[in-house]
């Protein structure tokens, strides 16, 4: 979605990236701010919908959610968490280049480095999360299998793994936009149009790149580390 | 309220260029605070567990929301619109919770404050 | 505000009674809390017509008075009081007041069931009702129940959400999978009354009716005897127990690997997690299905599921069970 | 208001370059960037949709006739329901006004060439037309048996019909609903003529405003919920299952959380409407300017946390039922509070009787009857003898019908001649504001007798004894397919042979009239400076009274 609002000023023929409704480049440029944060507001309840249930079903199901939980491996959860933080890092520099005036190529550097880490999340998350759980079994939908020593917890233990499949499966789709969303930063930036008068576009997509690690800053602690890994001993 | 309209409020978002050393920092902070709430699961705090890896969760965020989107820059409306979605969201939880986990209050009216107490303490756990 | 409704009344009452030879204006009412939800109904009518009648004819008043009389007339400049202002926020929000109150008073009253009401289980299924009293006779989309007789039903649905309505006694409750919601009535006049499915159910939800025969004690009791299938829903329910020898753990004298089951209806219960909960009948059903979530306390979680095994009748004839231990306890002790 | 009248009035309206005749071709249109012509696309899409709706309500109505069911099968009545309700309220009701007019005039009406973002204006629109055509796969599919309500677990297992591609348009269109939200805000924060503070913004633009916050922050929930539904019908497992633990109640709550507030979305663009004919037919100050803003506001947010009294019979708890219940009443109070001030603003005004304004005083009678059958709903006790009945049914279609469609047609026949420069026959439009006055009436006021009387919703079969009461209501109900079906016609005739209108034929103030009819493509020929408050009627002196 947010990737119109890019386009909305990237695509325009006008060099300068200014488009004919507005009065001038500032009041264009604080627009496309206010409109990336109010879409950032919708996501927030986008996700909200899904924290909701996440809360309450919780409160209802801890045990099973607990099990669930310890279902997952931690060792992942938080490399993952390490590499979105590098990519936000990445992210919010490439945009400093651009503010004080880096070459493009400084630009294209972060902004490459910005679509690696992401793509090693997504990476880490199909090959040693989601396919091993497919092999295991615990893939609601997907042949997932209660395994005894749940008792007769097992139909809350699946009820954690919809959530866990689809709060992080929402996020992986956020991410794969937010790629499509970065390659196009980086064509434009390669043709040359970002400069430190101009580089709202990479701003905005920042702000997007950010929500998208802040989801996961709290997808993480509520998914891998409910009822703590003491007793289980990780 | 002046004579005049949008165009005149040019003002609202600062183009910040935020020094590097503080970039640096919120990203060190960020590593710290993912290592305190994974290491803080291993630790045994009963309830506390999860209100320590929320509130780290919650930190968290502010050096995101703050310094890489710049919020701490932008004034005014930008802060309207983060506290009022996290508000929405607030009074979807708050009234789903109010129905969810009060529903078998009915049969025990007498102890209304005896049925809430659990719920609110099996949530913290 | 009594003038209000009483306006309302008169006014409803004469327009029904005007109209009432060519259609129905007011649905029997039949049970104690009905003549009190009419009342606050007419008081609402009331409320309605007369805001309505007062918008409409002051409208009407200022379109003739003040219509355009030529193209260049022009308005005075009519500033808005801020007394006015308040005062039409002010009044309607005391005359909500005064409803809300009205209505969750009567809402608090047909929620709770007296302690004395006689139980009648409901479950629904697509598209019919199946009722059974405790005395054991079943029905299908009708329901026998005495006069002046406070009655609780028990009510859940082994498929889709259904909608349990009776309009002769104001009352209706949602009839929901993996839940028991309750609805309790004292039938006031004897009779025979509409019973509809008001919850979207599928192709046959509209045929999903039924009739509510409202009898006198004697009729009923005289109907109670009358069945071919008059065993107890609690012997029904024991033979359930002594078939899934369940009184291999759960052993009255509580020596057995699982509590005894004797007298423990509507007590609290500790639980192994420390906190404690009062055995109801969704305790109970919790219990069967999902044993490991209500482990009480002193006593290993062991007991296998019954999810898959037991029907939704079932589930209910073993709760009758597990209720008729309790007052056999309560009548040896005495 | 502003410097460009005096060029207009010289200048024939026929000859003037404007957006319509700016360019043509098929493609001028469906890759244009004008606000006003994707108004005019989403009119038509809607109006596509209308009719398909209104054909669902038509043979509903005829099946009805017959207690045994005059017309159709079981499945076929279900089918009809669903799809009325589906298509009127995602795909008419809630894009009506907002994407339309709320299109065509924010931007003339802030002194604005266009809004923020034209091309995502223009995207909004594809992505509309992307959740009308699954909408429309899933209707000739065979439909979706659900309700508009989606109830699980009877649409997530039990429902044999094209639940996820009716569920996915819903989702697509939600996303249109929320990128045009997004639009108006930023376009109304940031895009006003200098001059144009806060409180000279047309009642309109307030309105449009709230509806607005809705659409971001309610309908992602809508969206995330029917997706959750979508993925546990096609895996056959979700956390709406009452098998693993799931409540089915969940979903009632993240379903009302939006389509309560939808409401809203529904009727705050018509009252911002409703202020406008009002002001303009009696050529006065509103009543109470500052008041009706913030009570769009106070709707807008109270909207939000009032969603319970859908449930009080559902089995939610006693205590939020009471919360809710209380709640209810207080958003009761803003729409009160416009309803006396819209009165208060013909005291003393000089009032004519044009369609518009017709449709504008229908709408205040009709609201009100609407809004105070509410309370009945609001109220826990009898709402328990009314959920679920005709009750209900006649309740809403005094607000979406009596109410948001009467604004719109009000709207649409005031603003038609600033949108082609044509004129209407206004006897003919008269005549039709009748015929749907009185055919609404006969139709829905049987509905609330029907309700009391406890006749259940949703029923294509019923008893005998509530027989009478529905063939009124059919009976009306054909009167007012007709009464819809003749604006139809003129609107048609006046596009093509409609006399010119000239820039102001109503004589109104607002930015919208003092530029040509139909509006060049950047709107003003010059810049626009506001100086004056909305509304701002030329009066007589006060001691003259």
């Amino acid at each position: 979605m947010s990737e119109t609002a890019v386009n909305e000023i990237a695509h325009h023929p006008n060099p300068t990236g200014f488009a004919h409704q507005f009065e001038d480049i500032d009041q264009q440029h604080e627009a496309g701010r206010l409109g990336m944060w109010i879409f950032l507001a919708t996501e927030i309840l986008f996700f909200g919908g899904m924290f909701t249930s996440y809360t309450i079903y919780r409160a209802l199901h801890l045990p099973s959610f607990v099990i669930g939980s310890h279902l997952l491996e931690v060792q992942f959860g938080a490399t993952n968490t390490v590499v979105l933080i590098c990519s936000s890092l990445t992210m919010a520099l490439a945009i400093r280049s651009a503010q004080v005036g880096k070459s493009k190529s400084t630009i294209i550097f972060y902004l490459v480095l910005t679509m690696i880490l992401g793509a090693l999340f997504l990476g880490l998350k199909l090959r040693f999360e989601w396919y091993h759980d497919y092999l295991e079994h615990i893939v609601p939908g997907f042949g997932f299998v209660y395994r005894p020593e749940w008792g007769s917890a097992a139909p809350g233990v699946q009820m954690f793994m919809c959530f866990y499949f689809f709060m992080t499966g929402l996020h992986a789709l956020h991410m794969v936009i937010g790629l499509g969303i970065l390659a196009v930063l980086v064509g434009m930036a390669a043709r040359g149009r970002f400069t430190s008068k101009y580089y709202v576009p990479l701003e905005i997509s920042g702000l997007y790149w950010h929500f998208v690690d802040i989801v996961w800053i709290f997808l993480f602690p509520l998914l891998y580390l409910i009822g703590g890994r003491y007793a289980a001993g990780g | 309220m002046a004579e005049h309209g949008a165009h005149g409020a040019h003002t609202e978002f600062t183009e910040h260029i935020v020094p590097l050393k503080v970039y640096v920092g919120v990203f060190l902070a960020l590593l710290i605070g993912t290592a305190l709430t994974t290491g803080v699961a291993y630790i045994d705090l009963g309830r506390w567990n999860t209100v320590a890896a929320l509130a780290i969760a919650v930190v968290k965020m502010l050096f995101v929301v703050l310094f890489f989107m710049h919020v701490k820059y932008n004034p005014g409306l930008t802060r309207i619109i983060i506290v009022g979605a996290f508000f929405w969201l607030g009074i979807m939880i708050c009234f789903s919770m109010a129905d969810e986990l009060t529903r078998s209050w009915e049969y025990n009216p007498a102890s209304w404050t005896g049925m809430i107490l659990p719920y609110l303490s099996r949530f913290l756990l | 505000m009594m003038g209000l409704s009483q306006f309302g009344l008169n006014a409803t009452k004469a327009a029904a009674s005007s109209l009432a030879l060519m259609i129905p204006m007011q649905p029997p009412a039949a049970s104690t809390i009905s003549g009190d939800i009419d009342q606050l109904y007419y008081l609402l009518t009331g409320i309605t017509l007369f805001f309505t009648v007062l918008i409409f004819s002051i409208i009407f008043y200022f379109m003739v008075k003040y219509r355009r009389r030529s193209n260049d007339e022009r308005p005075p400049d009519v500033h808005s009081p801020l007394v006015l202002e308040l005062a039409w926020t002010v009044i309607p929000s005391l005359i909500c007041v005064v409803i809300f109150v009205w209505s969750s008073i009567l809402y608090i009253r047909s929620s709770r069931p007296p302690a004395a009401a006689t139980e009648i289980f409901v479950v629904g299924k697509q598209w019919m009702w199946h009722l059974q009293h405790p005395e054991g006779p079943r029905e299908i989309n009708e329901l026998h129940v005495p006069v002046g007789v406070p009655v609780k039903l028990t009510m859940t649905s082994q498929d889709v959400i259904h909608g349990f309505y009776v309009p002769a006694f104001r009352l209706k409750k949602d009839v929901l999978p993996g839940r028991y919601t309750s609805l309790w009535f004292e039938a006031s006049e004897v009779g025979t009354y509409h019973l509809f499915c008001t919850e979207f159910c599928g192709t046959n939800h509209a045929e999903m009716i039924g009739w509510v025969y409202v009898m006198s004690p004697e009729d009923y009791a005289v109907w109670l005897s009358g069945g071919e299938n008059s065993e107890p829903m609690a012997q029904q329910g024991e033979q359930i127990f002594n078939h899934y020898t369940c009184g291999y753990c759960h052993v009255a004298d509580g020596t057995g690997r699982g509590p005894s089951l004797v007298g423990i209806f509507g007590k609290p219960e500790k639980l192994s997690s420390g906190e404690s909960r009062v055995v109801d009948e969704a305790v109970i059903r919790q219990a069967l299905l999902q044993p490991n979530s209500v482990p009480v306390a002193g006593y290993a979680p062991i007991m296998p599921t019954f999810q898959g095994q037991l029907t939704e009748e079932q589930i209910l004839q073993l709760i009758a069970y597990v209720k008729s231990l309790g007052v056999q306890e309560r009548a040896s002790a005495r | 208001m502003s410097t460009a009248i005096a060029d207009i009035h010289e200048i024939p309206a026929e000859s003037q370059v404007n957006y319509l005749n700016a360019s043509y071709g098929i493609k001028s249109w469906l890759l244009t960037l004008d606000h006003k012509r994707i108004g005019l696309l989403y009119l038509g899409t809607i109006t596509l949709m209308f009719l398909i709706g209104g054909v669902a309500a038509v043979l509903m109505r005829l099946n009805l006739i017959e207690p045994t069911g005059a017309l159709v099968e079981p499945d076929t009545y279900n089918k009809l329901f669903s799809i009325h309700g589906i298509i009127m309220v995602f795909f008419f009701l809630v894009p009506s006004i907002p994407a339309t007019l709320g299109n065509f005039l924010i931007p003339i009406m802030i002194g604005a060439r266009d809004v923020a973002f034209p091309r995502l204006n223009l995207m909004s629109w594809y992505v509309f037309v992307t959740g009308c055509v699954f909408a429309l796969y899933a209707v000739a599919a065979g439909g979706v048996d659900t309700g508009w309500t989606f109830y699980p677990p009877f649409s997530s297992s039990y429902s044999h019909s094209h639940v996820v591609a009716m569920a996915l348009g819903i989702f697509i269109a939600g996303f249109s609903s929320i990128l045009t939200g997004l639009n108006f805000i930023v376009t109304i924060h940031k895009m006003r003529a200098p001059g144009m503070t806060w409180f000279r913004l047309p009642l309109f633009i307030w309105a449009m405003y709230a509806t607005s916050l809705i659409f971001v922050l309610g309908t992602p929930v809508i969206a995330v919920t029917l997706l959750l539904l979508a993925a546990e019908r096609l895996l056959h497992v979700g956390i709406f299952d009452p098998a693993i633990g799931g409540d089915p109640l969940l979903f009632q709550h993240l379903f009302w959380f939006y389509s309560h507030p939808a409401v809203y979305i529904m009727i705050l663009p018509g009252m911002g409407i409703i202020s406008e004919l009002i002001t303009a037919f009696s050529r006065k100050k509103i009543f109470g300017y500052s008041f009706v803003a913030f009570s769009s506001l106070a709707i807008a947010i109270i909207s939000f946390v009032v969603w319970g009294h859908h449930m009080f019979v559902t089995g939610q708890s006693i205590y939020a039922g009471l919360v809710f219940s209380v709640l209810s009443f207080v958003v009761a109070i803003p729409s009160a509070v416009k309803v006396f001030n819209w009165t208060a603003t013909l005291y003393k005004g000089s009032i004519s009787y044009e369609a518009p304004m017709l449709y504008a005083l229908g709408f205040i009678g009709l609201f009100t009857l609407g809004g105070l059958t509410g309370l009945f709903l609001a109220s826990l006790a009898t709402d328990v003898h009314l959920n679920g009945t005709y009750f209900i049914v006649a309740h809403f279609h005094y607000i979406m019908v009596g109410g948001a469609i009467m604004a719109y047609m009000g709207g649409l026949h005031y603003w038609w001649p600033k949108i082609t420069g044509r004129m209407y026959p206004d006897l003919w439009a008269r005549f039709a504001a009748l015929v749907i006055f009185v055919g609404f009436n006969l139709t829905f006021f049987p509905q609330f007798v029907l309700g009391y009387l406890g006749m259940p919703r949703r029923y294509g079969v019923y008893p005998q004894e509530f027989q009478v009461l529905n063939v009124l209501s059919s009976a009306g109900a054909s009167i007012l397919a007709i009464g819809y079906v003749i604006p139809l016609v003129y609107f048609f005739w006046s596009w093509n042979y409609g006399p010119p209108a000239g820039p102001n034929p109503w004589g109104a103030t607002g930015l919208e009239w003092t530029t040509s009819s139909p509006p060049p493509t950047e709107n003003f020929e010059h810049s626009v400076i506001v100086t004056e408050d909305a509304y701002n009627y030329p009066t007589a002196d006060v001691t003259s009274e």
